[in-house]
């Protein structure tokens, strides 16, 4: 397919997606499937993951596996709890990026010099990250110290003296925040679409900016950059890199790093929102961050999709329990959308010599998803309130369909996991 | 290439005294060569003797331990690949060094990228390439996937990666080993044009026919260290061949033949779906299910191919890579699911696994035996093993027999003289024609009745080639049947005793080996001379 | 089982007299000391009992997967500390076997019941003092809406949902409650999620509810910040959280706290032991001795003083029985 | 043979500098946080002075090692295959419950019961690695993200089966929701006579030295047997070696795959039944989580090797059950996490390096002995 090409689709795509949203809030009446306060909330908590999804991209691009992501993101919120308590938000966004730019360092070491297995230098990251920090705590915030005194405690720091500043796109999301008043309309599609605007633009965090920002900006980088090319390069056959004068050790290092300021940035948004350090605050997001890559097939793009899943699911569910049981609806209008095109392409090839060599397996897809429509439909009407544990485990249910139903046309560098010596031949 | 300007041109490179020692080996040992501007100059040996890791020192991937470098008579010291390409030097490796997932143009580029504003300037690298290849006749699109290209192709992008970074210099290490004789005469056309505008070239190759056709001049290295220097218009290549072992030269030729009557593999209308396999519908024959395709237009990599091979008959199977013999070998070893039928002997194998087509009798020796054939961080007797874990003696009952397997790894090593110091030893320790050895060994030891030899030499020095070649004619007379496919078209036509060439999934020619050239061979291979059936 | 379930209470603990130099062990939950919460509180209790009963103390935190909890009690039980005091819910279990184990050493565990006789349960009343905070939430709420936000959805948190809401429907049965647990039972990322406690509230506060009441440890202070965006007012939870909250623009959306003395707990029991009171019973910390209650720093609810006091009496007197499920 | 030994004498000596390294960086830390280092090391080694203490001492230490060991045995067998299985956690999770909760319905002999709560145990765990597996090889899902996945789901799956349908009797006032107490003949005998004839105090802990123990000996030995010594182990070495080779030796990817993570989900499905059957009685909610994960640390430790694995779970619950010591020393206690980490990413880096020199050191000799090495003296 051409680039013009995909991006039509992709247009498509989305127009579709909101035309369902917006049909499915309209037949649930939960309005919050597409209000501005979800979305809002969806952006909130995408971005940890988006950015620690970006972490994953950058190591991953240059070969290295980064699975010690979470542990980096721990030092990243206890480096910026620590520094924004004495110094404010500035210091904080720096501290944290630091603190995570040390582990991907520590990785680096690990990975590239000693070609150490990257799962495993990951998983002792992992254990590191919530050790060290807990260590720190144990000795700088105890009882006495001025940080106890200020707030602080061994699971939790005081609170950044200056939290960053908040903007809102004026007119539309503020002031007069025509967009507000349009969402509470209530009007198919047009409320909807003001909702996801206004919540994506009213009263934004100045850290969700620039992490939204990075997302085009690595794409920019590495896709259009010499730099980037080297980057990749390392990642899809640094052999062929290193025989060109490239200095693929220096480029992994810088990746890695790269990508461990990138999960210490997550970090840093977490203590941002709690405006304090909070052990234990990023409770597997460097493992989700690490999915939404794969999800988004090693791109900007698509990992931005995959952190929006998740950001939306949770946001979702924390906002109205209740309109989860709507997806139900959603997933059987999906599976009725792609019946109609099986149908109509069945139709269309009216010759008999095509149907043949369609076989079997066709009919059985078909014939699952016309089953599967069914059942979805069916809990729909008769289910209004799912347990508790069932919504929470809806972003990762969705996230397992999507990789089913896209999972072969995923494509990881060439040499992601490869220990590379250097002058010696794969 | 006119000796007057030969004599003329002064050293490009000289090399005086290179010593390199890996752990336990010496790869290099007081090396001097002189390497005149604007000449070809070849490099010879046999496998292990030292070349590339020579042209490696050269290219500043290695650093020798003693000795000295000069280039354009200055002396120089490289750290990096990135000091030798800043003093002109560019190198065709061995393998070839190509990210996949690439254009041509960001491989071509990679490392020397022209940038504008700080981004990658695409507009001026396409117009440099283009340029480029239309100077030199390399023909390229820049903007292809590299996974899209032919072997041929990926050469000419190798050498374009060279040319681009304005290297004076180049050296080629067996750049031949994978293109077909046309191409190696393009290829040699090119390279006749770029020493004539005054650029050296180091070249290496184990095709001493080629090495005397291009070069102006030649050095042997045997076991780490210079032997001779040679003009290639006093040699020929069987002397040149006894200085680089020592010892005379063998020869791929068949004696007499031992084909008999009995079809021991009987391959017919086998086909193959380039986008995913699906089962026929049943009950339909596979003719018209391959017909049905035809009409729907699909890309077949395998068409309708049909062939027996008798007991004791060795089928030489001709092509460019990319044609279709790796999927023929896929397909029937059953790595890959394809319509129509394969038979040994009286049983038809269609639908069964890999493994109880080995059982039934199928020898495999696989076109890369990193890649199918080894497990490089096993020891030997594992891999002797490998393969072979249903069959006695590897396996007793659900276990391995250790004592077993051990015992016929010491075989295999007397018998096919693997030089090793002992089973136990790791496969990678190994230089490639012990582990080429290895598994010709294992793949003859479970007295197959069928035997797939794909490149069974490739890479192999001359003398382990000898002795690969005399097993597979001890096998034949015995009653194997094999399938011989080779990229060394003497190989091919000197052992088979008929000769099919397959050209895009179809087969397109029978020959008889006893009346063919390699040339004309060639000609088939390429599609130059239409598939008109001669027998 | 040893349940003994005793209804009695602390002010019933029985007296006798002390026995040499007292050496008081406490294992304390995940998270330990410094948690700026309920092991804290517990901790209070034990220096208190450093100061005031001379007592010579140690304190234990369990690893981070909570696996040696048991082991902590028996190393404190051979190093020779007796009383023996738990913290949290979760010792249950180990303290019952611990004590089968010590049978000449007192132990107490905070939030669960006893089960041995030399066990005694600690339990509060956290029903009882959740609703009161729905009286004050449901009386102070002019839009006749308020929040629930539980951190984790076990039991005990439920019962603070129980009361928080029998005491909301008390004021008004036609009030809208809205309740949110952020993880469910087991997941204990719940108590450290102030980001979600943030879009759980901001969510309640979108609706119309004035004001929110959180249990949700940590997750709490999102709870706090949702409120004072949206200039709301929220309840917090344990301790005076108007004063344990060191953010000033948090500290003015606190309208009250719902105060868990674990300290007075602690203390009491060390107390009683010193005096020769045995275990296995119950001591509940209810209403009636103070052991819940409301806090009323930053003045905010006492002009409805009169109300809350009413409600207490009710409850003390036994003429409400507060759930404890939902 | 001399080659194996070798390597064998190179991986323990990297090893022990690892080790001793660690242990030099974490004394570093400890002096930064103000506390004695030879104390902490002290504190280590120190299981009380009371004979009942040591015992309990011993026991809490040998009653972690188990589940670390069979949680590194799990994630082993997949990582001999390069398949991560970082499923482990939800898989022990949901098997741990469902044997428990199966195990609570009925009343059986003593060793019928226990079997049958092995086996509902390896099967929840096996047939819940099977998804990623089918997944993997219907739809070449990677089997990293789809186990991410499936551990949030099994996580909160276990949460509702365990105040939903498995839930069972609790005592008044008792705030742990747990499934149904097991019968006493699910109680896996305790191994306290050990201690009995060294004429040692038996330890008072909860259900003294767990009996599983035992169990996980035997499993080590087979997952030993059947990785070294079996056809089946074989496929898996060559697999994990060389996939285009171990394929077109008739080995089939798909299949190996498959039978693979579900050998390793059953493996799994153990890792909570020595505490479930020797100590608790139930699968409550306090039951321990983690251990998947740590299990990946073990079995990379243990090189992916059951001895290695005993002894990397030995080593981790070594140092765990010095979490009350170290406080009782004021040492933070959160060095034990630290010195884990730092043991695990020194060991392996120690791995690194001695492979190489190992490797180096055999192609030397491999070289030596087939006279290579001696370049030919011919002139030019
Ligand atoms: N990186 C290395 N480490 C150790 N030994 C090496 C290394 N590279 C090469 N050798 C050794 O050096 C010798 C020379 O190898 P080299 O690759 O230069 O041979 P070659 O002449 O290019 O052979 P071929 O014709 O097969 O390409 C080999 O026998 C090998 O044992
Ligand atoms: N990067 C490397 N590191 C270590 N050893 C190497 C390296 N490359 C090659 N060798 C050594 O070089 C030897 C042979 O190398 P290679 O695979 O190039 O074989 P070959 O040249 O094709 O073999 P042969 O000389 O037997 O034909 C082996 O002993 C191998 O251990
Ligand atoms: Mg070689
Ligand atoms: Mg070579």
């Amino acid at each position: 397919m051409t680039r013009v090409g995909k991006y039509h689709v992709a247009l498509v795509g989305v127009a579709v997606l909101l035309l369902l949203l917006s049909l499915v809030r309209l037949v649930s009446g939960y309005d919050d499937i597409t209000s501005s306060g979800t979305f809002a909330a969806a952006l909130l908590l995408a971005v940890p993951i988006g950015l620690a999804g970006l972490g994953g991209l950058w190591a991953e691009r240059a070969g290295v596996v980064n699975i010690g992501l979470e542990g980096m993101m721990v030092l990243g919120t206890w480096f910026a709890g620590w520094a924004g308590y004495q110094w404010g938000a500035v210091a904080a966004l720096v501290a944290g990026l630091l603190g995570g730019a040390l582990g991907g360092l520590l990785h680096a070491i690990a990975t590239v010099t000693f070609g150490v297995d990257h799962i495993i230098s990951g998983v002792a990251i992992n254990l590191l990250g919530p050790g060290v920090t807990r260590f720190l705590s144990e000795v700088l915030y105890k009882e006495g110290t001025q940080a106890a005194e200020a707030g602080a405690g061994i699971t939790s720091s005081p609170a950044i003296t200056s939290p960053p500043p908040r903007v809102s796109l004026p007119l539309l999301s503020d002031g007069p925040d025509l967009l507000g008043r349009l969402e509470s309309t209530h009007w198919f599609l047009l409320s909807d679409l003001a909702g996801i605007l206004r919540g994506l633009t009213h009263n934004v965090n100045m850290l969700v900016v620039l992490a939204v920002l990075l997302l085009p900006l690595t794409f920019f980088v590495l896709w259009r950059t010499a730099f980037g090319l080297r980057l990749r390069s390392a990642g899809e056959n640094p052999w062929a890199a290193e025989s060109l004068g490239v200095n693929v050790y220096l480029i992994k290092y810088v990746a890695v790093v790269i990508s461990g300021a990138f999960a210490g940035l997550g970090g840093v948004f977490l203590v941002f929102v709690s405006t304090k350090y909070v052990e234990g605050q990023t409770a597997g997001r460097g493992f989700i961050g690490l999915a939404a890559m794969i999800f988004g097939n090693w791109r900007p793009g698509g990992l931005a999709a995959g952190a929006a899943l998740f950001g939306y699911a949770d946001g979702l569910q924390l906002r109205s329990s209740g309109a989860v049981t709507s997806f139900f609806l959603f997933g059987a209008v999906l599976l009725l959308i792609y019946l109609g095109q099986q149908v109509r392409r069945l139709l269309a090839s009216g010759e008999p010599a095509e149907m043949v060599t369609r076989g079997a397996r066709q009919y059985t897809m078909m014939a699952a998803a016309a089953a599967g429509m069914v059942v979805l439909f069916w809990l729909w009407l008769t289910v209004d309130q799912l347990p508790n544990e069932f919504v929470f485990i809806t972003p990762h249910v969705l996230t397992l369909i999507v990789l089913l139903v896209a999972s072969q046309r995923l494509r990881m560098p060439k040499a992601d996991g490869v220990s590379y010596r250097r002058g010696e031949q794969h | 290439m006119s000796s007057d300007t030969l004599d003329a041109a002064r050293p490009a490179v000289e090399l005086e005294g290179i010593t390199k020692r890996f752990p336990g080996v010496v790869a290099n040992h007081d090396i001097r060569i002189s390497v005149r501007q604007g000449t070809v100059h070849a490099i010879v040996g046999e496998n292990g003797a030292g070349k590339s890791t020579l042209m490696k020192i050269l290219y500043g991937m290695q650093k020798p331990d003693e000795g000295t470098i000069k280039v354009d008579g200055k002396d120089v010291s490289f750290r990096s690949p990135s000091d030798a390409i800043d003093a002109g030097i560019g190198m065709v490796h061995q393998h070839f060094m190509l990210a996949d997932n690439f254009t041509v143009l960001e491989n071509i580029v990679l490392g020397a990228e022209p940038t504008k504003a700080g981004r990658l300037d695409v507009g001026a690298a396409t117009k440099r390439i283009t340029e480029l290849a239309a100077a030199h006749g390399l023909r390229v699109d820049p903007g292809r996937l590299v996974e899209d290209l032919g072997v041929g192709d990926r050469q000419r992008v190798e050498i374009l990666k060279v040319l681009y970074r304005g290297a004076r210099i180049l050296i080629l290490d067996e750049p031949t080993a994978v293109l077909v004789p046309q191409e190696v005469d393009e290829l040699f056309q090119n390279l006749r044009e770029l020493t004539a505008e005054g650029l050296t070239v180091i070249f290496i190759s184990h095709k001493l026919d080629e090495v005397l056709d291009i070069a102006d001049e030649i050095t042997v290295i045997r076991r780490g260290t210079t032997v001779a220097s040679v003009d290639p218009h006093e040699v020929t290549a069987r002397q040149l061949a006894e200085l680089m072992v020592g010892s005379e030269l063998p020869t791929p030729e068949t004696r007499e033949s031992t084909v008999t009557d009995t079809v021991m593999l009987k391959v017919s209308h086998l086909t193959m779906e380039a986008d995913g396999h699906r089962a026929a519908p049943k009950g339909m024959p596979v003719e018209r299910y391959v017909d049905l395709l035809r009409e729907e237009g699909r890309r077949l990599l395998l068409d309708d191919v049909s062939f027996d091979i008798h007991k004791g008959e060795i089928l030489g199977l001709a092509g460019v890579e990319g044609n279709g013999q790796s999927e023929l070998i896929e397909a029937i070893m059953g790595i890959r699911p394809a319509h129509g039928g394969i038979a040994l002997g009286e049983q038809d194998l269609s639908g069964w696994s890999t493994l109880r087509r080995r059982e039934a009798g199928i020898g495999y020796i696989p076109e890369d035996r990193h890649r199918q054939g080894l497990l490089l961080e096993a020891s030997l007797w594992e891999n002797r093993v490998l393969g072979h874990q249903t069959r006695r003696p590897a396996r007793s009952g659900i276990w391995i027999n250790r004592r077993a397997s051990r015992a016929d790894t010491w075989r295999i090593i007397e018998d096919y003289d693997v030089r090793t110091p002992g089973v136990d030893t790791l496969a990678l320790a190994l230089s490639g024609g012990n582990q080429q050895k290895l598994i010709v060994g294992r793949e003859m030891s479970g007295e197959p009745l069928f035997l797939i030899a794909a490149h069974p030499t490739r890479g192999v020095d001359v003398g382990a080639q000898a002795a690969i070649w005399d097993h597979l004619r001890e096998a034949r007379a015995a009653g194997l049947a094999v399938l011989l496919i080779s990229a060394d078209l003497d190989e091919l036509i000197g052992l088979s005793d008929c000769i099919q060439v397959i050209y895009r999934g179809r087969l397109v020619a029978a020959l008889d080996p006893s009346d063919i050239t390699p040339e004309r061979l060639g000609g088939y291979m390429t599609g130059a001379i239409a598939g008109t059936e001669e027998s | 089982g040893g349940d003994t379930g005793g209804g009695t209470t602390a002010s019933e603990a029985p007296a006798g007299e002390s026995e040499g130099t007292l050496k008081v062990g406490l294992a304390f939950d995940i998270g330990g000391r410094g948690d700026k919460s309920f092991n804290d509180a517990a901790y209070a209790g034990l220096e208190k009992a450093k100061t005031e009963l001379g007592a010579e103390i140690k304190e234990l935190s369990p690893a981070s997967d909570g696996s040696n909890r048991g082991d902590l009690l028996r190393q404190l039980a051979d190093a020779g500390y007796n009383p023996i005091i738990g913290v949290g819910f979760a010792y249950g279990e180990d303290i019952k076997k611990t004590a089968e184990e010590y049978p000449d050493i007192q132990f107490a565990v905070v939030d669960s019941a006893s089960n041995a006789p030399n066990v005694t349960g600690l339990l509060f009343a956290e029903e009882q003092g959740s609703y009161l905070a729905g009286v004050a939430a449901a009386t102070k709420a002019e839009s006749g809406h308020v929040g629930f936000v539980g951190g984790v959805e076990n039991d005990l948190i439920k019962k603070f949902e129980a009361g928080f809401v029998a005491g909301v429907k008390s004021v008004k049965s036609d009030i809208k409650i809205d309740v949110k647990y952020l993880t469910p039972d087991g997941d204990f990322s719940g108590f450290k999620a102030p980001d979600k406690g943030k879009v759980a509230a901001e969510k309640m506060f979108q609706d119309g509810a004035d004001i929110v009441y959180h249990a949700a440890g940590d997750s709490g202070l999102g709870v706090f910040q949702a409120a004072a965006a949206a200039k709301k007012k929220a309840i917090g939870v344990d301790s005076d959280q108007r004063q344990t909250v060191k953010e000033s623009n948090l500290q003015s959306v606190i309208m009250t706290s719902m105060l868990k003395r674990v300290d007075v707990g602690v203390f009491e029991f060390i107390k009683a032991f010193q005096g020769g009171a045995k275990g296995g019973t119950n001591i509940t910390y209810d209403l009636k001795v103070d052991g819940v209650g409301l806090a009323t720093t930053g003045g905010e609810i006492d002009d409805i003083k009169d109300k809350l006091d009413a409600a207490k009496k009710d409850i003390v007197d036994g003429k409400i029985t507060v759930p404890s499920k939902p | 043979m001399p080659a194996g030994l070798n390597r064998a004498l190179f991986t323990v000596a990297g090893a022990a500098v690892a080790i001793v390294l660690a242990i030099a960086i974490c004394s570093v830390a400890i002096v930064a946080a103000g506390a004695d280092p030879l104390a902490a090391f002290a504190a280590f080694f120190d299981f009380g002075a009371s004979a009942r203490s040591q015992s309990n001492g011993i026991a809490a230490f040998l009653n972690r090692a188990v589940p670390l060991f069979i949680a590194g045995l799990a994630v082993a067998v997949g990582f001999r295959m390069n398949l991560f299985n970082i499923g482990v956690e939800g898989q022990y999770r949901l098997a741990a419950i469902c044997a428990a909760y199966v195990g609570s319905t009925f009343t059986a002999p003593k060793p019928i019961q226990i079997t049958v709560i092995i086996l509902v145990a390896a099967v929840v765990g096996g047939l819940y690695a099977l998804i990623p597996a089918v997944m993997k090889v219907t739809r070449g899902v990677n089997e990293v993200i789809a186990t991410i996945m499936l551990n949030y789901i099994a996580i909160n799956l276990t949460s509702y089966l365990v105040r939903g349908p498995f839930a069972g009797q609790r005592a008044e006032g008792e705030l742990t929701t747990t499934t149904p107490d097991l019968p006493e003949s699910a109680m896996f005998p305790n191994l306290n006579f050990f201690f009995d004839w060294f004429g040692v105090l038996p330890p008072t802990r909860g259900g003294g030295v767990w009996g599983f123990l035992l169990v996980a000996v035997v499993l080590g030995l087979v997952v030993w047997v059947v990785l070294e010594r079996t056809r089946f182990g074989f496929d898996v070495k060559a697999s994990g070696l060389n996939g285009p080779a171990a394929l077109a030796s008739g080995v089939n990817p798909k299949t190996m795959v498959i039978a693979a993570m579900v050998m390793s989900g059953a493996i799994a499905g153990l890792i909570g039944l020595p505490e479930i059957l020797g100590d608790r009685g139930a699968f409550n909610s306090n039951f321990t989580p983690g251990l998947g994960f740590l299990g990946i640390a073990v079995a990379l430790l243990g090189r992916n090797k059951p001895v290695g694995i005993a002894i990397a779970a030995l080593l981790f619950a070594f140092l765990d059950r010095a979490q009350g010591a170290l406080q009782i020393a004021e040492v933070p206690p959160s060095v034990i996490t630290i010195i884990q980490g730092v043991i695990v990413l020194l060991v392996v880096v120690a791995n690194e390096v001695t492979n190489r020199l190992a490797l180096r050191l055999e192609e030397r000799r491999a070289a030596r002995q087939l006279g290579r090495n001696s370049p030919v003296e011919v002139g030019a």
